[in-house]
């Protein structure tokens, strides 16, 4: 039998892309739609994916989770467990059309939770952690059921097919946000399942990646130790875990993530001024185990902002653009090109620079 | 008597066709094995004391010379092998313990040769090191990850624990003065300076000739205490606390008097002569809190200023020791497998005592990771690490660093006949006489202990470059990398490997 | 600056290598009764028996007076030096200037006056190339020969006839052969060495009365000859200096530097000189090529106005007859360490901590580690004298003194 | 001028040099062939034994010649600051060997002693530099300017 994530490690080739209106304006995600679909090539059907930020306004307080079940037994089991855990303010399926290249889907169910309060303090956590825990918790502990997002006021949408057809069957250009990341996915070998494709998110944070990094068992051995659980054995779970770890947990900033996960080679530390030397001598030395190598360039979403990163010798293709209020990351050009004709300032970032784009003052004022 | 008699191990061919009678085996055997026979104008051989070191083999002009298995027999049997058959022989004879040297060299297995390296095709491009960098430059220490900011909010790069910077992931492993010689000993030390690693002084002080090498020394502190100081703990970048030795877990060690000659005395501080008996355990540590009382003397000796680590044999529980020893203080753990070589050990002990470092090294990183305490300690493998492709398995299963003593000293000379105990050492490394000590050249065995490291690291790098990782943080432990051969599930899951084709 | 040289032996040649070093551009002019290239004398025996060529009889390269700028005149033979003119004249009557001299006059033999001598029709000595053609020309393998003196020249003589006839009769006033230089029991085993060749010897004795072809022996015995050499011994060429007004003992008188005594400007050289053997102090003739070499080299440096000294003289001596070599150097009073085997004979003379000299005779090698402890002075107690005693060897230096011998540039 | 160097403190005393000395001035095919078939090949080069001590020593080439000066037909000469032997020349006196405070002036035994012999630095066979240095196991013997 052929075996899916998190039994097995399938290497992937991919597109991504990703944009954010620095103003806060909300975009429709047909726009994300037509972005990743002229890169058709750079997938092959066998998974694709969205992540919207901004989309959920009206429950901007409340985790909202995506959720895959395999079976009716396994919703039952889980929403029993979110239950006791969560005080469920709204639940339904998930809005589907039905499009002929996608199929098999699982049962595609979405909450918006509220932790317990008394069973966040029983847990002597911080309320993040807490909700963090319950999906690490279930994504491995309960079969036939994978959360797949999780975070305030942002949406993950992913299935099996062209990333294209994935937009079109979640009815994405229903949804408006101020920013989205795409993912169309080429993996070697996949049997299908839904769960496996990207991006992949924990809580506020989403990564879409292309790549296939060989450092994957040193970061995923390391990570573990910190209370997470590679459940999937993807890259884009790993570098999301890594993130999380470093910002959420150690207070790490984006620049100083890149400068620990696609730092500076040695030789370039050397040769910067004896402060900075320092710093960074420190950091490659104290998270040693979180340098990711080999081939990756990612964007990573979070709330308020995108980062795009490569790594450090930028062995994938990665441009970025603007106008205007909008920045853009891509893959390839033509990606940005597609819905903003006139984009300006087109650069490739060089490997291990983050670059990064967030709201503006007005665009905060009108988004968080 | 005549079952007195033992047969020579080795056969000693000269082709006296060949041969000029220049002498020159007959001036470099300490085991005075060649003769010059005035009566019959011919060199002879006295083959039985033989060790086949090969010295003579290696320096014959006109290549007159062979040295091969006696080819006298016993009748074959695969329960009795004609070694074992001898040594009993020799037992009966002497009454006496028997002694032996060098590494393990019984048919076990040899883990390492059963693990191979995967590389990239397609999905992910390999790195040519030859165009890109790449890195392997590796920090050692307990590790915080604790982040503590200024007031302006930057980062303050202060470890919390002192680390070992080693441009090279291989260091020399510990290996007294006394068991070799001064000129092995500045043979190391040169090197590891110039590689930017660590050698280390093993159990035996340090020669005070050598104190400029400090930055790069790694000073023991072994159940012997000998030449252990305060002025010695100064001069040391790290301190080792020998709790074992791969080849002889248990018992201590035994530098005979003969051996402590006015340097060694002077170095050990102990008197001329006297024989050095280290005791099998450290009489202050029968336990893992004695043994955090001594890791916290030394680093209060040394003002906090310089990694401790604890050196243990590879032994059947070894991954909790290894967990009590991380959660003890300790900043750098040193796992020496049962392959590892020594300078004398009791045959019986080096052949059937301890674990191989490959099991241990897997068993311990896994537990140290379950407990979460993986980054309090880093882990160096030690015991056989015999080449490149050896330190690469060992990083992805989860060392930081090597430690080599024996491919060291193949290096510098030593064919590995394993008659270290008899002091008599043909290519100048394990012995004090004086005459035998001056043929090891320190000028060019360092450089040649700088060209092994240098070719391994190379190959390390290419190793690395064909996984398409850039830098060796990346291959630490990423256990993905390795595959088994030929191993039953039950090895594959201790290794956390899968098999090949998997 | 105008160089001018009497001689063309090893002083000579020593003077101009010398000047050369120093003073590229002065003229040389080298002047010499003999008409011959540069020549080593103690080859004349070798040539007489055919072991040398006459090619190989030249002492330097046949482009040695060119590659060093030196103006020859051969064949002519000077017959004064004006001190005052600094001029010397020839006996061709030519007269040239100079502004610094040397004089390498050498030395010529000995021949005492005995009855009869002016009838003998062949009779020769043996010391210049002449003189070995000369015996060339009328010795047959019928040849009777007589040779008067068993020193250097008389034995070297003997071993070049012997290539032509074995009727050879050395006789020496003396009891011994070479006693100048070895002592009785090292004479005894040379002389039986070349007895054993077919050379009679009459020792102790000398000749009476010759006769045209007999000479009558005090001893009373007669020994027929058709060939006589005279090889009594030599005698300095100091005429012209003396004449000029140098001081002059048995030979010319010079400073360190080689400069004669009362003159100015002219220096001499070789074995027409003397110097202080150090082993002794005393002032003496060492005729002996080395000497004259670094004699003459010594000259040339000071007269090409580069101050050095010529300080270490010693007597010395390497020669072989029918294949069995002598090596002696300094002089033979003091305490002696005397081994002998078979041919192989040593004799080590030590006085007050030094040693001051040797005598090897057969194994001869490494013997100038001998030499350089006499020279150097070196104190006995400093080395291991019992190593040396068994042979030479630098191992018996002091591992200091070793390494500033063999580990620093020289 | 780069000159053969003796560290005593490496010489192993194994003699070995002057095997290898003595076959390269043979002319011989190779070092078996200058020692075998009643050939005693003559080494320039001369190991001393003294207990634990053993020095390699052969020609310093020194600036001051002795040997040069005191050879009585002009085979010896100094070129380059190498001392060389022109062995037709040489009639076998031994005064170099009386006048060399090295004792490095060696008599050729092979020819009877007619001739002496001496370290060339290799200049005259085609090693192309002093083989004892090359073929010396352990360092001890170096050319090098000091």
């Amino acid at each position: 039998m052929q075996k899916k994530e998190g039994e097995i490690r399938i290497p992937s080739g991919c597109a991504i892309t990703g944009f954010i209106s620095r103003n806060g304006n909300r975009i429709s995600g047909g726009d994300a739609i037509k972005s990743i679909e002229v890169m058709h090539d750079r997938s092959n059907g066998l998974g694709g994916g969205f992540a919207g930020y901004g989309i959920y306004p009206e429950y901007k307080d409340q985790y909202a989770f995506h959720i895959f079940y395999e079976s009716s037994e396994a919703k039952d089991y889980t929403e029993k467990y979110l239950d006791r855990h969560f005080d469920i303010i709204n639940l339904s399926k998930i809005p589907t059309k039905q499009v002929k290249e996608i199929t098999k889907e699982p049962l595609i169910w979405r909450y918006f939770v509220n932790p317990l309060p008394t069973r966040v303090a029983a847990s002597q956590l911080d309320e993040e952690e807490y909700v963090a825990q319950c999906v690490l918790k279930i994504n491995k502990d309960h079969k036939d059921s994978f959360v797949f997002s999780s975070g305030k006021n942002m949406g993950v949408f992913k299935a099996v097919g062209f990333p294209e057809d994935v937009g079109r069957f979640y009815r994405l250009d229903e949804y408006a946000g101020y920013s989205w990341t795409v993912h169309g996915r080429y993996p070697t070998n996949t049997p299908g399942w839904w769960g496996g494709a990207h991006p992949f998110a924990l809580l506020d944070y989403s990564i879409v990646h292309n790549g296939e990094i060989s450092s994957y068992d040193a970061n995923r051995r390391f990570i573990e130790m910190f209370g997470y659980q590679c459940t999937l054995q993807t890259d884009t779970e790993v570098i999301t875990y890594i993130i999380d770890f470093l910002n959420r947990k150690k207070k790490l900033t984006l620049s100083e993530i890149a400068e620990v996960i696609a730092a500076p080679f040695w030789t370039t530390i050397e040769r910067r001024e004896p402060k900075e030397c320092e710093r960074l001598k420190y950091l490659r030395n104290v998270f040693a185990g979180m340098l990711i190598t080999g081939p990756f360039s990612i964007i990573l979403g979070y709330k308020g902002g995108l980062m795009a990163l490569n790594d450090r010798l930028k062995l994938r293709s990665m441009v970025v653009g603007e106008k205007d209020d909008m920045f853009y990351i891509a893959s390839e050009e033509c990606a940005i090109r597609a819905i903003c004709k006139d984009a300006e300032d087109i650069r490739a970032p060089r490997g291990g620079e983050a670059v990064i784009a967030e709201l503006n003052e007005e665009g905060r004022r009108k988004c968080l | 008597m005549s079952v007195n008699y033992i047969p020579a191990v080795f056969e000693v061919l000269r082709d006296t066709d060949r041969c000029i009678k220049c002498r020159a085996c007959e001036r470099q055997c300490a085991n005075e094995v060649h003769y010059f026979d005035e009566d019959f104008d011919k060199m002879q051989v006295i083959e039985a004391q033989c060790v086949d070191c090969q010295r003579c083999v290696t320096i014959c002009p006109t290549s007159a010379l062979k040295i091969r298995k006696n080819q006298n027999e016993f009748r074959e049997g695969a329960n009795y092998p004609q070694k074992l058959i001898i040594e009993n022989y020799l037992q009966a004879q002497t009454g006496a313990v028997l002694l032996s040297s060098m590494g393990n060299p019984v048919d076990l297995p040899v883990y390492w040769d059963k693990i191979l390296i995967n590389a990239s095709q397609v999905t992910n491009p390999s790195i040519d090191p030859l165009r890109e960098p790449m890195e392997t430059k590796v920090y050692l220490g307990k590790k915080s990850l604790d982040i503590k900011r200024g007031d302006d909010g930057e980062i303050i790069p202060d470890t919390e624990y002192p680390q070992l910077e080693l441009d090279v992931p291989i260091m020399f492993s510990a290996m007294s003065y006394g068991s070799i010689s001064y000129n092995a000993h500045e043979s190391l030390a040169r090197a590891a300076t110039q590689l930017g690693t660590f050698y280390n002084t093993g159990e035996g002080g340090l020669h005070k000739d050598f104190y400029k090498y400090g930055p790069n020394t790694i000073v023991q502190v072994a159940s012997g205490r000998f030449g252990v100081s305060k002025q010695y703990l100064d001069q040391g970048a790290a301190i080792e606390i020998k709790m074992g030795q791969g080849a002889k877990p248990g018992i201590g060690g035994h530098l005979p008097g003969k051996k402590v000659n006015a340097d060694v005395s002077q170095t050990r501080m102990i008197p001329m002569g006297t024989d050095a008996i280290s005791p099998a355990p450290h009489h202050d540590i029968y336990s893992i809190e004695d043994l955090r009382q001594l890791i916290f003397s030394l680093k209060e000796a040394t003002e906090y200023k310089k990694p401790v680590m604890v050196k243990i044999a590879a032994v059947h529980n070894v991954a909790a020791i290894a967990s009590g020893i991380a959660r003890s203080g300790a900043d750098i753990l040193v796992l020496d497998g049962f392959r590892g070589g020594t300078g004398a050990a009791p045959t019986r002990i080096r052949d059937n005592v301890g674990i191989p470092i490959e099991l241990a090294l897997a068993a311990v990183d896994q537990r140290l990771r379950d407990e979460h305490i993986r980054n309090e300690v880093s882990v160096v493998v030690a015991g056989s690490v015999r080449s490149s492709a050896d330190c690469v398995k060992a990083f992805a299963l989860g060392a930081d660093a090597c430690y080599i003593g024996t491919a060291a000293l193949l290096a510098i000379g030593c064919h590995l006949c394993r008659s270290c105990h008899g002091a008599k050492c043909n290519w100048g490394i394990a012995t004090q006489r004086a005459d035998l000590v001056r043929r090891l050249n320190p000028d060019f065995a360092y450089k040649r202990l700088v060209n092994l490291v240098h070719a391994w690291d190379h190959e390390i790098k290419e190793m690395m470059g064909g996984m398409g990782i850039n830098s060796i943080e990346s291959l630490k432990g990423n256990r993905l990398m390795l595959r088994g051969v030929g191993l039953n599930d039950r090895e594959l899951e201790i290794l956390g490997i899968k098999h090949a084709g998997e | 600056m105008n160089y001018v040289i009497i001689g063309n032996s090893a002083a000579a040649i020593g003077a101009i290598e010398g000047i050369r070093a120093y003073d590229k551009d002065g003229s040389v002019t080298l002047i010499s009764d003999e008409k011959y290239f540069t020549y080593s004398r103690p080859l004349i025996s070798y040539w007489l028996k055919n072991s040398v060529t006459d090619e190989n009889m030249k002492y330097r390269d046949p482009d040695f007076y060119e590659k060093n700028n030196v103006t020859t005149m051969l064949g002519e033979t000077v017959t004064a030096i004006s001190a005052n003119e600094k001029t010397v004249t020839t006996a061709s009557g030519k007269t040239i200037a100079f502004d610094k001299l040397l004089c390498a006059t050498g030395s010529k033999p000995f021949v005492p006056k005995t009855e009869g001598y002016e009838k003998v029709k062949n009779v020769f000595t043996f010391m210049k190339f002449d003189d070995a053609k000369a015996i060339k020309e009328v010795l047959t393998a019928d040849s009777k020969v007589l040779i008067v003196g068993a020193g250097l020249i008389g034995l070297k003589a003997a071993e070049a006839v012997h290539e032509y006839t074995e009727n050879i009769t050395v006789i020496d006033l003396a009891d011994r052969i070479l006693s100048s230089i070895l002592d009785e029991d090292a004479a005894k085993i040379m002389q039986t060495h070349i007895s054993d060749k077919g050379v009679t010897f009459k020792l102790g004795t000398s000749v009476k009365v010759f006769s045209e072809n007999s000479a009558e022996l005090q001893n009373g015995e007669t020994v027929d000859f058709d060939i006589l050499i005279m090889a009594v011994g030599v005698r300095p060429n100091t005429e012209l200096v003396s004449a000029a007004g140098g001081k002059v003992n048995r030979g010319i008188i010079t400073d360190k530097t080689q400069l004669v005594d009362g003159l100015k400007d002219i220096y001499a050289a070789g074995d027409c000189t003397e110097s202080i053997d150090i082993t002794t102090g005393d002032s003496k003739i060492l005729a002996l090529l080395p000497n004259a070499f670094l004699q003459g080299e010594v000259a040339g440096k000071n007269m090409a106005g580069n101050l050095c000294y010529y300080v270490n003289a010693i007597p010395m001596n390497a020669i072989g007859f029918f294949g069995l070599h002598i090596i002696t150097a300094g002089s033979y009073t003091g305490d002696t360490y005397v081994v002998t085997d078979g041919e192989n004979y040593k004799k080590l003379i030590t006085k007050d901590d030094k040693l001051v000299g040797f005598i090897l005779m057969g194994d001869v090698d490494r013997a100038g580690i001998y030499t350089s402890l006499i020279k150097e002075h070196i104190a006995l107690s400093e080395c291991n004298f019992d190593l040396l005693k068994d042979k030479p060897l630098m191992a018996a230096f002091s591992k200091i003194r070793r390494n500033k011998k063999l580990a620093e540039s020289h | 001028m780069k000159r053969v160097y003796v560290n005593e403190e490496r010489c192993l005393g194994c003699h070995l040099c002057e095997y290898w000395c003595a076959y390269a001035n043979s002319g011989e095919k190779d070092i078996m062939t200058a020692f075998k078939l009643g050939k005693d090949a003559t080494p320039r080069i001369n190991v001393e034994d003294d207990g634990d001590v053993h020095f390699a020593v052969q020609c310093r080439h020194c600036d001051d010649t002795p040997c040069v000066k005191a050879c009585i037909t002009g085979a010896l000469s100094c070129n380059d600051g190498v001392v060389e032997i022109n062995r037709d020349k040489c009639v076998g006196c031994y005064t170099c060997v009386l006048t060399c405070p090295y004792g490095c002036i060696v008599i050729d035994k092979k020819n009877g002693g007619k001739t002496v012999t001496k370290c060339e630095l290799c200049t005259d066979n085609s090693n192309g530099e002093p083989v004892c240095v090359r073929e010396c196991i352990n360092g001890a013997i170096v050319f090098e300017e000091r």
